[in-house]
């Protein structure tokens, strides 16, 4: 099933869905594995496998050096592609490839459709690739039944969103606050309006990323967005205790302090 | 007689971009960038295309750097040179002696004036070989803007004058502890903060690279190099060089001399890079020279980069901190395609014994950067005739590589002073 | 615009010596060297006469200076500073811009020339702040002679690069050791080299005093730098200045600066020197501003000196190696007696505070000598109006004083650096 | 007596005159005082005592150090007349000051004349005081029968020797060399051409100094010159060894090595 429906169908039955991080190869696969369990024991809908960049510059210092050490462990494209296989035929959400351009470009953007569809990918998200020069890599997506995840932010112009909502499949990204990822975005009254942007701009259902990370912004989030979008929070707590820590960091985000002695 | 004045720029058809290939040079360049920084950098470059439309703008730039960094810089015969090898007559051009001793400050004073009309308060620089940070904390003291630097770790380590200075000059220095802690990084950590702070904040980014409209803006700031220099040798040598010779780190001052010559089909123009240790992975920071580098995007736009088969990036190394850059300016790598720019590497053994030789022979110093252009020129010139001509673009002064060059030739009263000044310091 | 061309010198009608009492400004100067010397100074004194005589001489020691050393440096409004101060508009005349970093230069290539049509081989020089023996090292490997450097060894450790740079420019540095192991003792060594040697070698004085004609000799090279300003503040501030303010260690670059003015009556000039710690015997180098000096004769030529009631000479100290000196240009005495030249004294702690001031507020950094002016300058120009004008005298950048600088404001990151640096070297 | 008619006298049953040096206070005026006992011994005719000077800079290593340790132990110009004073009252040789013309300077050309008289000197060397300069000092002295000593050099022109020879009472002190005090100076044909000159320049006895220090050099000047002027060697000696060292120096130079036992 295509991203789009498979969140409406989602969608229907919960009020707010969840997104979240892995950082391919960091601090192993093994580890990676394991969180996906966590995740898919928290019911999440959708998993970003980022495949690490040397010069990530759109993210924040923790998956900065996430990056790092993947890249310095000597984890490869092939070796996320072959996780992503193995974690799209094991767990029930949904996988995107995140990652930078340049990954793409190196392996080419024909080549990259056909891996990442052969291994269950439902689409990407690369935030260096502007729309404009996404034009041949989105055909080929389309081509695939892969869909191209869209960013949207707030210094955009409505007349940019307009754009942006026009290439946009599956979802949009509206990314919360400027920065990169991993700092604390305030969820206020600036949100909403730029929510309330966003919306005007596309149809697709709407995720919110960038600095979600307590109760507090999921309740916030919830009745406003369609997807909250958790991804350093996440990380951090794996690196603070592993698994466990990674349950509890999601119990007590969804409000289920009962999921720990599960 | 005086230098010419710079009072015009000559119409450069490079950047007449066809429709929907804005910021293109044949396949490179272009604009890669997360997409909050898309109404910033569309600022930046309506911003940037207002400054080049108006006159009056580059009589500015030009009175500043009149004014305060003293230019014209001159053009120096170096006969002494020429004699010993026995073929072209050598010319320097002498971005040595601009203020803060590298053609860095054209570009930084340029980037300051284009800030000033943007309205912004506050600028960041990446810095590798640190000129580019002084000359940013400079134009930033001198203005009254906000600074901060960033600056890989290991760059920290082996430029530390120059973080002297600019921490003095009323700049915070940010050492970059991510990545290989060199240039990239830095530039990577400038692009966080400019994701962050781009409602006050203007990045100046200090070579001809990154995303479209950077490689022509600091190409066209750093133009004033070619433009004076071409009158001056004009008027020095009586005729056109026969080769211009330039370093290439992030090729900003390369495309600065060369644009002087671009027109001129009979001067060959070649760009030198970083041939460290030679080539073969990790060792070196030849993008073009070597075979180690290949097409990427990457820091916001498309050239050839050092990097592995899956896209990331290699280790470089160069004895130059200034050069030491995974990437290089698109408009080059294009010029190159055309057969427009040869280019060559010089290694740090030749970097070092040409330092050397100008030093001695010329009383020179020029930055280790700009010491690979004089090794191709000193490798070249004596299979030239008498008749012909050679100019090198002194990018900068070797002051601020004391540290390095010490260690390199092994300088034992050096050391014993460092020592001796780490006991007075408590060690 | 472009800074005006230098082609003539004024007429200097201090230098119209009347019968017998050539080399005597007033009471001041003269020539007192061992007779050995004779020969040599006579012949020194004839071709220095005939070089002054012949206009093609000074046509091409312009040239020389425009394509070697970037002349004319330029003259920078300092608006930042003067909003600030809320008085008088500051204008520095900016040497820091010459090649190797101070106004030195000039003095250096233009004895170059005489050392040339001299017919002699190779060269000596004092230095005390570095810059005169980097210069002269410079000029040697550029015009091929030998060259060796006399630096006392207290200098020596505390301008380590410059030592650094002039022995990699293939010069001889000579450790000083006896006396106060400063500048004084580095020019009696020169004296006693030159005795030895004077049938090859050239004594390339590095400021305006010692035996007659040195100050003449070393203030007709450093008056381009006056030509150049009093054509420059014209044409940049619609009006003379109405003070000039340069630092005063031996007095070149005063001299320098002041021979533009001399015959402006409305001009007041004022020279600076190290007041060090304030007054008092041993703790300063002010020979004028303070009332520590008497008259004497040394080193070759009757001035004021800082000495005992002996003659002997008193511990000099300042923060600034460069103007740590027991005597000053005779000239300059005389301008001082006649009311012509004000002199004042700026200590080591309003060095250091002007010096931070001026990096933070215009991106400038000057040399611990040159900033000597900026404190009177800055001192005096809030209780001046907005209409009057102030001229300083750059007279070198600060880049050499990064250990004198880091120790002054107890720069833990530079220190921390310097240790682990001397841990690299085997400390 | 003056100084030329005493030489004059000295040199009637003598074949070579010998003048010797002393610092004043270095190592110390105890020192000096054994050390002029000593030259006395050895029949020394004539002696400069040299007035410490901060800047001597037409002094080698050996006598620079020796100037600046004096003024380090507090000699004065006070000090030194004094020495001389007690000294002219007790040995048999003449006594010149020698020193630099900032000494004079400094107290006054009148008070110098004056205090050198009274402290039984019979002359001055200054070397850094040319003939221009010299007019008031040379009149003062004069007037007191005191002689300035000029130096002659191989650098000179025929002409300035004659202006020297002018100028110059008591003897002339012929530089033999180059330099500064105290380094070696051949004895050669070159010297023989210089004193020819020299002779031709004045009728006053001829003082031959800078780097006489061995037998051999004695014995070249002895029938050339009138004086052998004796400084860094015999100070270099005495600094080796003492009285002792001195007098063995002085014999073996005069080849009277009996004197040792004396
Ligand atoms: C003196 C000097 N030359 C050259 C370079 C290389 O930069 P670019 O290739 O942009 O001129 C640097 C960079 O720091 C530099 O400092
Ligand atoms: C930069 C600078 N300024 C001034 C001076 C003082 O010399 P003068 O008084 O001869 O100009 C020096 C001496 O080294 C110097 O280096």
């Amino acid at each position: 099933m295509a991203l789009e429906p498979y969140l409406r169908a989602r969608r229907a039955h919960k009020d707010l869905l969840l997104m979240t991080h892995v950082v391919c190869g960091y601090p192993s696969f093994e580890d990676n594995w394991r969180a996906l369990e966590v995740m898919a024991e928290f019911d999440v809908d959708l998993v970003e496998l980022q495949f690490p960049f040397s010069e990530p510059s759109a993210d924040g210092p923790l998956f900065a050096r996430a990056n790092q050490r993947a890249i310095e462990r000597g984890v490869h494209t092939r070796d996320c592609f072959a996780f992503m296989a193995r974690a799209a035929a094991r767990f029930p959400f949904k996988l995107l490839m995140m990652g930078y351009y340049n990954t793409v470009f190196k392996m080419g953007e024909a080549a990259f459709i056909e891996q990442l569809a052969a291994a269950g990918g439902t689409g990407f998200i690369v935030p260096d690739l502007p729309v404009e020069e996404a034009g041949e890599l989105h055909r080929l997506a389309a081509a695939a039944d892969l869909d191209p995840v869209i960013l949207m932010t707030p210094t955009n112009t409505d007349a940019r969103l307009a754009r942006l909502g026009q290439a946009a499949r599956g979802f949009v990204y509206a990314v919360a606050r400027k920065g990169v990822t991993g700092t604390k975005t305030a969820m206020d009254e600036g949100l909403v309006g730029f929510i309330e942007r966003c919306r005007r701009a596309t149809d697709l259902p709407l995720g919110i990323g960038f600095g979600v990370s307590s109760r507090d912004d999921i309740d916030f989030l919830r009745g406003r967005a369609d997807i909250a979008i958790i991804g350093t929070a996440a990380l951090s707590a794996w690196e603070h205790g592993g698994a466990p820590a990674m349950q509890e960091f999601f119990a007590e985000l969804l409000g289920r302090t009962q999921a720990r002695g599960a | 007689m005086s230098a010419p004045c710079v009072t015009a720029i000559p119409s450069m058809s490079l950047f007449d971009f066809a429709a929907g290939r804005e910021g293109y040079y044949g396949a490179y360049g272009g604009c890669f960038l997360p997409e909050i920084l898309t109404s910033t950098i569309t600022e930046l470059r309506d911003c940037f295309r207002a400054c080049k439309a108006d006159p009056a703008f580059w009589d500015e730039f030009v009175e500043v750097m009149r004014t305060y960094s003293g230019r014209p810089t001159p053009v120096t015969f170096l006969e002494n040179l020429s004699n010993q090898l026995g073929g072209a007559r050598i010319y320097v051009k002498r971005e040595d002696l601009g203020h803060t001793g590298s053609h860095k400050i054209n570009n930084v004073m340029g980037q300051g004036l284009v800030c000033k009309r943007l309205g912004k308060t506050r600028v960041i620089a990446e810095t590798g070989a640190g000129q580019h940070g002084f000359a940013t904390a400079t134009m930033a003291a001198r203005f009254g803007l906000k600074c901060k630097i960033y600056m890989g770790a290991v760059d920290v380590a082996r430029q530390r004058p120059n973080v002297f200075w600019m921490e003095n000059l009323g700049a915070e220095v940010m050492a970059v502890q991510d990545g290989q802690r060199t240039l990239k990084d830095a530039i990577n950590e400038c692009l966080r903060d400019w994701v962050t702070n781009m409602g006050d904040t203007h990045y100046v980014l200090g070579t001809a690279c990154g995303p479209h409209p950077f490689p022509e803006m600091v190409s066209y700031f750093q133009s004033i190099i070619g433009i004076e220099a071409r009158g001056q040798i004009l008027a020095e040598a009586g005729k056109l060089p026969d080769r211009v010779y330039a370093c290439v780190g992030g090729g900003s001052n390369a495309m600065g001399i060369f644009q002087g010559f671009l027109d001129d089909a009979g001067v060959e123009l070649v760009g030198c890079e970083a041939g460290g240790f030679g080539p073969g992975s990790g060792g070196h920071a030849s993008r073009l020279a070597y075979q180690d580098a290949s097409l990427g995007v990457a820091q916001g736009y498309k050239t050839y980069f050092l990097q592995n088969d899956d896209g990331n990036m290699l280790e470089t190394h160069s004895i130059a901190a200034g050069l030491d850059y995974i990437g290089v300016n698109p408009i080059l790598v294009h010029l190159w395609d055309q057969g427009r720019v040869r280019f060559e590497a010089a290694t740090d053994a030749e970097v070092r014994d040409a330092l050397r030789l100008v030093m001695r022979t010329e009383g020179l110093i020029p930055a280790l950067e700009s010491t690979h252009a004089f090794v191709r020129a000193i490798a070249e010139a004596p299979a030239m005739g008498r008749d012909e001509v050679i100019l090198i673009n002194q990018s900068g002064r070797g002051d601020k590589d004391i540290f390095t060059v010490a260690d390199a030739i092994d300088d034992q009263a050096w050391k014993a002073f460092i020592r001796a000044k780490a006991v007075d310091y408590g060690a």
